[in-house]
């Protein structure tokens, strides 16, 4: 299992760090969001939920979906718009989607898909499932009225959903200092809306693996709703490949003294892995990736004349 | 279990859902007050009884995070069948409806069959923000299927071929169409979505309407009868998609088109109805067409205001007079109103 | 003070029992929700505010209104759609407005009243004023993400917000309990939100205004935003005038143990006010109604031919 | 402190923005990323440097919320500038804008002087939710005021008298306008709200058209010129209340319209201006009226399938063409892109 969680940690940062070397190719023409630094969270709660549990997640989904299972192949031609991405295409980098992996959909308005996972979460309940539903936000997201909205209807009718906040200091350029009271405190927020919390350190992937697989059992014990805030930071800029830190947004020092902490160096430390061993994971996983990316590349575009089709389920003649 | 043939709207509605919920469990009825004893004007009466809480349930008041969960529970193999009491509280929740509910089958490929009923108030003081007739904005929207029904047993079999369709429709019941009397089939008689009804024959004139407006232009039909005037009347029941077909197919016999709205003229569907015309049946055309809606304004709370601001039949017979170069309106048959102006009939005395 | 408290508390009594006695006359063509039951935050926080201080409301507004000094004359005529009403008939009893009076404005729509009370709130710090906004708000209205969104902002910018939440435990006929968590306490959840909060007895005038005066004062001495929660009752139906309780949505006896806790015997009796005094009052008070029912029958309805008047401040020539 | 004449329509709306705010002490602007290092694609550029944080500010990710807190310090005297980097994002607003901007002033006779400026995305993958252009639904809501410059003068001269307008103005900035260079006047010199420019004479055809669509009219005009065939281009500005004087007036004079939108063909204004058209200058028009907009279809995502997607000059062409019954098109005429489809040039590399 833990070997797992670095090697699902690895595969995500390989993955977003080819995205970000290809990006100024120009061929994956979408907004893309990338989440290196902060992929414990999502191997962590990939690993801790089970193939029936669902999850939900927004514009900064690469991770949450390759930890939930995603196919890396579909994902990667969806970044290039090809009609054998995970949405034909259509959806781009912030619409992703894997059903066979319980990975539902990411969307790209702040917040909008939170109460979306809570109504899944209701139909598990409903059907006496014993799955839960995993809903990934950002800090920026608990901003929100839908958050509070969302998080006040899982309390009530004790809904199995985790909510997974990652929170990265910032809103795009936005410090949390401009948005949200010093004093603030999400978990006590949460907790304030009937929905148990706990704060966890988000590079320390081992300690997320524990928290996300308590609050799993918890909430699969009919629990009910928990919330947990990862504390974690985005390395690149919040919207494309590079990294921005010349912009002056963030204090200096900051993004170094986060990079010390990357939870990748320190899982494989406390895992003890060998250089050998790591250097097998990644040939291994370049490999899917480079085959990944090619046959991204070599996928035709969806047809032009399917633009029009399937806007609805069912059409009505007329 | 047998009643009258003869029902209420409200009461066709409450047939439907019953029946959609014993056939289908996955059917979901939620929303402010549906397990009250108002019962959503009386439309919920009965569900939860029947159905059971974890079915049938009221809810926060909370529009926008209500309705992100009626999508997510739809696409988890669930039929919401969400209600608002007004359309103008639904204002709230437009990213979910558009944002997520419309685009979702086109993004994902993932069916959303969700139902959302829209009450529009009128009369008795609702005023500015209890009493807007929005259909024009959610036909604008892709992805939405937009219903009106303009009687009980449309009411009825709209709405359960509503619930059983696998898109997101918007539900839009005028709340005066309640109170609407007629022959409604009982059992699952459906009414197919996306067709329109021609309900009065004619060659004079095609009038195009929906809703309320089917009612008043009834009258207004029934009177031109009288001076032997008779009108096409198309209760277009499916505002999004509209059924073309038969709006064009009666226009190029008519050659002339009055298409009216429940909803402010600018930018109403009654407008889109005069401009497909105009492009799309252009050589038919005998004069100019024409559109009733309401006035581009918020519709202000005081008795004394309102008295003019809903064009009815009156005003239909009056258009349909210019249009026909008419000496005289048969203004003297249209049924003589014996309540307020602001109330469906004697029998209502407020508040909501 | 105490004498005016008692005075205020009966003038709304009295404003809307006579409202209730006449709605069936069908004169008043607009939905009306009244607040017998619930009159001591009214007219305490309307005693506790300057004329300085601005105020906002809801749908259940003509005691905030009268609290806070408006118009009874213009407030019985835009109930009645006439034109000399507070809006000249055009809002009716859900839209009353007295700027001179500080009232700005009670809107219809649960929870959309709040956050326009905090941009008030807004500008009166970014002018230097020493003036607060007070904002109107009922259980129900702290389920509508609004709420939480303006809260959130005025704990931030620490603005001069005084939020009172008149928590009568129901929303039309749904109790507390199908819309918030049973551990749902709305105190810890403002402070959660970065809000001082505090609970008071909203049917103890003495202490609601004791409350009122503290945080009034702890707000312009730029503590930042309050919100108090009065624990209320609302004696009628939801919207109309008749009693409600055959309809079963309260249990039975909750009715008649609230109406046992009337502010207004317990706060006549706390004062030792005699009941001559007491005669004396609800005479000048009666006369007072009397005359501004009379003069709102008498006044006429707006002229017809303005209604499309003033749709813009600023028409555009076209 | 001067600059070159011709400059881009970003920096026009950022030269509006400083002239307003050193004018007058109660403009407020705020929203996402003002004060970022970006600036709002640089229109908001220094302004917090200059008029310090009180007045100009960041703000939580609070859509509907804030309009409501710009609402109330609008009517506290304030004149609020909002701005969202996408219109879609906006759909969390709308009952703050619709339920009290829209009808605050009809009901309680009290101005909202607040501006909200709304950038429409398109092209790079916006896809179905950061790309959509509802300026249809604007204009159907009574008591706004929706504003759509095409160009670099316009965009800071309209924003002037948004700003400096009394009611609440729905200002709507098309991405790729914001790339236009023009002559822009220095100084505060302000377009009036409510008045369409004709940017070509002609006796042809009428063409209305607003914000991004009059930039591809212009290369049809042109290219039409070359063959002879001049149309008369009118450039909406306002889109609510919209100036029909002057439509009107071309349309008796040309005989023919063909109105464009950047939104839903379903519903759109351009939709509004064929029926308007055909109702009130039946008797001008010589042929059918038409309307290019874009499809009702969610925008997807894909580089491969919006190629089609948006109709531009060479459409436009075409539809003229048929509608004179031309036997060759000029198409050779229309400019040469060089740049791919979803760009609006070849240095602009995404990702936003
Ligand atoms: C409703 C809405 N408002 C604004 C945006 C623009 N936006 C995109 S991502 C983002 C940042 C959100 O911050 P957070 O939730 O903390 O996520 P992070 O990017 O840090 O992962 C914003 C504001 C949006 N997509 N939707
Ligand atoms: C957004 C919205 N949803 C629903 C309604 C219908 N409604 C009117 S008053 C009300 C009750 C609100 O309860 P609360 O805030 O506790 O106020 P109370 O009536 O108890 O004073 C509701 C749901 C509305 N006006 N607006
Ligand atoms: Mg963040
Ligand atoms: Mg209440």
């Amino acid at each position: 299992m833990k070997t797992a969680l670095y090697r699902a940690m690895l595969r995500i940062r390989m993955v977003e760090e080819e995205i970000a070397r290809r990006y100024p190719e120009q061929q994956m023409r979408c907004p893309v969001h990338l989440s290196i630094g902060q992929e414990a969270p999502a191997a962590a709660f990939g690993l801790a939920l089970s193939a029936d549990d669902r999850a939900m997640s927004t514009h900064r989904s690469h991770a949450h979906y390759l930890g939930k299972g995603g196919d890396l192949e579909k994902m990667i031609a969806e970044l290039y718009g090809k009609s054998t991405g995970c949405c034909g295409g259509r959806g781009g980098s912030m619409h992703l989607s894997d059903e066979r992996a319980g990975f539902l959909a990411s969307t790209a308005i702040v917040g909008n898909s939170i109460p979306v996972g809570v109504g899944v979460a209701l139909a598990q309940q409903l059907r006496g499932e014993s799955a839960l539903t995993c809903v990934f936000l950002g800090d920026g997201a608990t901003e929100e009225g839908a958050f509070y909205e969302a998080a006040n209807f899982a309390a009530l009718r004790h809904l199995p959903v985790l909510f997974v906040c990652e929170n990265n200091l910032y809103s795009v350029y936005s410090p949390l200092s401009k948005r949200q009271p010093a004093e603030r405190d999400l978990c006590t927020l949460a907790r304030a809306l009937g929905v148990p919390a706990e704060q966890v350190d988000g590079n320390d992937a081992q300690a997320v693996l524990a928290v996300a697989q308590r609050a799993a059992a918890e909430i699969r014990a009919g629990g009910g709703p928990r919330f947990i805030e990862c504390m974690t930071y985005r390395w690149r800029e919040h919207c494309g490949p590079h990294f921005d830190d010349d912009l002056g947004y963030r204090p200096t020092g900051e993004l170094a003294a986060w990079q010390d902490r990357d939870p990748l160096p320190r899982l494989a430390a406390e895992l003890a892995l060998t250089d050998t061993d790591r250097q097998a994971m990644i040939a291994e996983i370049g490999a899917e990736i480079d085959r990944a990316f090619e046959l991204a590349l070599a996928a035709p575009y969806p047809d032009e004349s399917t633009v029009f089709d399937a806007i609805y389920r069912t059409e009505l003649s007329s | 279990m047998s009643r009258d043939s003869t029902i209420h709207a409200a009461q066709a509605i409450n047939e439907a859902l019953h029946l959609a919920m014993a056939q289908d469990e996955r059917v979901l009825k939620f929303g402010l007050g549906v397990d009250d004893p108002k019962a959503i004007f009386n439309t919920t009466a009965g569900l939860q009884q029947r159905f059971g809480p974890a079915r049938v349930f009221d809810t926060p008041t909370s529009e926008n995070g209500m309705t992100g969960i009626a999508i997510g529970a739809a696409l988890a193999g669930m039929r919401p069948v969400m209600c608002h009491q007004r359309l103008d509280f639904f204002l709230l929740a437009m990213d979910q409806l558009v944002n997520n509910a419309a685009k979702w089958h086109y993004t994902f490929g993932r069916a959303v069959p969700l139902t959302i009923r829209l009450i529009m108030g009128r009369g008795w003081g609702q005023g500015p923000t209890h009493s807007q007739n929005l259909q024009a904005w959610f036909a604008h929207v892709p992805g939405l299927k937009v219903v009106m029904p303009s009687n009980a047993a449309d009411a009825k079999g709209l709405l359960l071929s509503s619930i059983f369709d696998d898109d997101p429709v918007v539900f839009l019941e005028h709340r005066w169409l309640h109170f609407a009397q007629g022959e409604v089939p009982e059992g699952d008689v459906r009414v197919p979505l996306g067709r329109a009804a021609v309900r009065q024959s004619g060659d004079a004139v095609t009038i195009v309407a929906a809703s309320y407006m089917v009612v008043e232009a009834l009258h207004a039909c029934r009177a031109l009868e009288q001076i032997g005037i008779h009108c096409e009347l198309i209760d277009l029941r499916t505002v999004k998609p509209i059924d073309w077909d038969t709006v064009f197919a009666s226009v190029r016999r008519t050659g002339r088109l009055l298409a009216l709205d429940t909803g402010a003229a600018t930018g109403s569907i009654a407008g889109e109805i005069v401009a497909r015309v105009g492009m799309d049946c252009w050589g038919a055309l005998k004069a100019a067409p024409a559109r009733l809606a309401l006035p581009d304004c918020p519709e202000p709370t005081s008795y004394g205001l309102t008295r003019q601001f809903y064009p009815g039949a009156e005003e239909i017979v009056q258009c349909i007079g210019k249009m026909l170069g008419l000496s005289r309106l048969p203004l003297e048959f249209l049924p003589q109103r014996h309540s307020h102006h602001d109330v469906p009939g004697v029998w209502f005395s407020g508040p909501f």
